[in-house]
């Protein structure tokens, strides 16, 4: 079987891939999860400001454990640093910076996106009156580019590429590319066109782990 | 003289009523004004509508709730406007078995609705939710080939807010990203009430430095609380 | 005849009796012309924050000629100087101040304030594409009290305490009380009622030189 | 590497469109992009919509008119939107003679709109206005008992913005009341365009006292210009 001739990218891998798309001089918002890890494979020299939702701009690494500061905290409330020339601001000025349209790039974590764009990743079932909608409403309408870094199925093996989403929306037509386990897939007029695969893996196996209809 | 310093606990949580609207900023737990949801829990007021951005923790065996996760365990909230609660946390709990009424909402639209209330806009257009569960209900219209829906102002009978440092106007700084969501909340507030660190005389904090005016304050409790608590 | 036993207020005392009724702790926005002139007559150790739209908190008098600070004005482009505790924002700040009902008290100018409230201050003609609206609507729609100051008739004799406005709207129904050169009204919801008539005019020659029914 | 500064004044201004919607902060002479609008004069772009607080001076016998009040003497305005147009100014004169469209709206609502704009809010409601010429043509409609018309957001093709000190990443602090429109007019600009007396290195602005972070900026000249001059 040709599938165990490819390894699918971990969680550090996807994060690295997206990191590598990722032009000096943009403003990029990463989100809860695989996101965040993605600031990490940025090359120091390659000047990326990156935006925290709550109030920051110039977010740096992790600090050494000796020079963590408890008032500094990403959107994923671990403890980071701030870059020089970075800045503090309120909650209703970070999002104006969203909603705005100031933000480059926003990396976001999915449970599933459409062909149409259309992106699903605060809750899995539309009972109403808890989810963890969080700033990715904002963000998935408000970046330039939004793009979503997810396995590229469920653990049971269903597909997360659909042709539509089955799960609540969290914005309709947002995502403009997404890194999968296997897969960089632009989100196009006619549907998901497939930048890159991982090596070892076909494109014919790639469109049998993925329900909506994939383009070259 | 204007004097926004209260003396005591008691004196800042004084006439609360049972049934208001309590906004609540932080982050996590970096900006949080947990002194005074602890004031708020002692003062009694109860049927509370509470507004704040995450909705508390999970229950832990053998761990006391403390803060907002306590005031919610309490019973004392009806109803709770957040932009996370997550189903296993004990808010969670309490809005499935049909105890609270939860109102789950993006993190840019509280701080917008809050922002109008203090800059007494009553309503706007977002395209945050558009398309989502989020929109059922309200009214929506394009604007520039994206669909947008109203959202209107999110006032509180009362603000809680943590500040770095105040002085007797109730000039409010903070400190670092412990901001989040405190100035926003300070104008939404009908009675705005401030537990600080650091206290400081009129003119020490400099005119262009002052992050939220004293207009915006009504109280000030001076409360050396030490450093937020990492999120465990 | 009596009409020789009184003497009109000019502007300074137009503006004293104002400053007697602003009570400490008050902010307070204080319009172009009369209106600045009333934080000349507020006591010292009344403590009135004064508002500018500008984006000021706490403004204090004009400075000494050599303090002068050409970076700080008010709203009527005027160099004046900063109380301790004052503060500068921005202009969407300032009239979030104004428009979310945070002042205590605006005083204006006004050209005509009728018995519901109503005051024109902006144009005296429904011309559009000139005027000075200015923060004035803001101020007048946003202040919790809408002080009027304006002579008592205009310089024609003509009222300008009227039934209703003949010159466009600032804001309907939003005067609260008025300070002329002749008295000091409240506007209640039967119309202008008089709490205050200079020495030796009285309420009938008052009536005489407006045309809204005056209360006692 | 991130460095917005430009070395001229041609640089600053290069690709500014006939047509544009030039959105230009200063209150009075404080704050004013003086040295950027004598700039745009010179590059030439014309047929502009101008939204400024104040739509400039009057004819004066035997003076040079400057900055914003050249620019609309020259003919380069077709529209203005602002707060203040004076009948008497050389702006009013050329409204009533129909050779420039005035639209004369609320300081509040001119400020609100451009951080609409900014903030990605399409428009509101607002109270400033209702029942007033402002309303004509608007929509309306009632929130706790007041009136309040629906006002669009307010967007820049260019924003002309004056700071006291900026860094190579735009980040901007402005002097006392100088900063009046100067943030506002930074978001809601497509190229927002600064001039600032000083400049510094990167992380010389401390993170708390940054008023404009840079992500709102795109080109920052060095001009030492001098202090405002006073009203005439």
């Amino acid at each position: 079987m040709t599938e165990h001739t490819y390894k699918p990218l971990g969680r550090s891998g996807m994060a690295a891939r997206a990191a590598q798309d990722i032009p000096g001089g943009w403003y990029v918002n990463l989100g809860i999860g695989i996101p965040t890890l993605v600031a990490d494979h940025v090359p120091a020299e390659r000047e990326v400001i990156f935006h925290s939702e709550n109030g920051i701009l110039g977010v740096g690494p992790a600090p050494a454990k000796h020079k963590e500061n408890p008032w500094l905290i990403n959107a994923s409330s671990q403890r980071v640093s701030l870059h020089p020339g970075g800045s503090f601001f309120d909650h209703a000025m970070s999002f104006a910076m969203v909603r705005g349209q100031h933000l480059d790039l926003c990396v976001l974590g999915g449970f599933q996106v459409a062909e149409n764009g259309d992106l699903a990743n605060w809750a899995q079932s539309a009972e109403s009156g808890t989810g963890q909608i969080g700033g990715a409403m904002d963000l998935a309408v408000g970046a330039k580019q939004v793009w979503v870094i997810m396995e590229h199925t469920t653990k049971g093996g269903e597909a997360r590429l659909l042709k539509r989403c089955t799960y609540p929306l969290t914005a309709p037509r947002c995502v403009t590319r997404v890194y999968t386990s296997l897969a960089v897939l632009d989100v196009a007029e006619r549907g998901f066109v497939v930048r890159d695969i991982i090596p070892g893996l076909s494109f014919e196996e790639l469109q049998a782990k993925t329900e909506a209809k994939l383009h070259r | 003289m204007i004097d926004k310093f209260v003396r005591s606990m008691a004196e800042a949580m004084d006439g609360i009523k049972d049934g208001s609207t309590v906004l609540i900023a932080g982050f996590g737990d970096v900006g949080a004004p947990n002194a005074l949801i602890e004031g708020l829990i002692e003062q009694g007021a109860t049927n509370l509508t509470v507004v704040v951005n995450s909705g508390g923790r999970n229950r832990v065996a053998g761990v006391e709730p403390s803060g907002l996760t306590k005031l919610v365990a309490l019973g004392r909230v009806k109803k709770m406007i957040s932009t996370f609660i997550r189903a296993q946390s004990i808010a969670g709990e309490l809005v499935r078995t049909g105890k609270m009424e939860g109102v789950v909402i993006p993190q840019g639209t509280l701080a917008e609705r809050m922002r109008a209330a203090g800059a007494g806009i009553p309503a706007f257009y977002t395209p945050t939710g558009a398309g989502t569960m989020v929109a059922e209900g309200k009214e929506s219209r394009w604007y520039q080939g994206r669909e947008c829906i109203l959202e209107e102002a999110l006032p509180g009978d009362v603000a809680l807010v943590e500040a770095w440092t105040a002085d007797r106007w109730g000039n409010l700084v903070f400190r670092d990203a412990s901001r989040n969501f405190n100035p926003v909340v300070a104008m939404a507030g009908a009675l705005t009430i401030v537990q600080t660190h650091h206290v400081c005389d009129l003119g020490q904090l400099p005119a262009n430095e002052i992050v939220t005016p004293g207009i915006f304050v009504n109280r000030v409790l001076h409360v050396p609380a030490g450093d937020p608590k990492p999120v465990v």
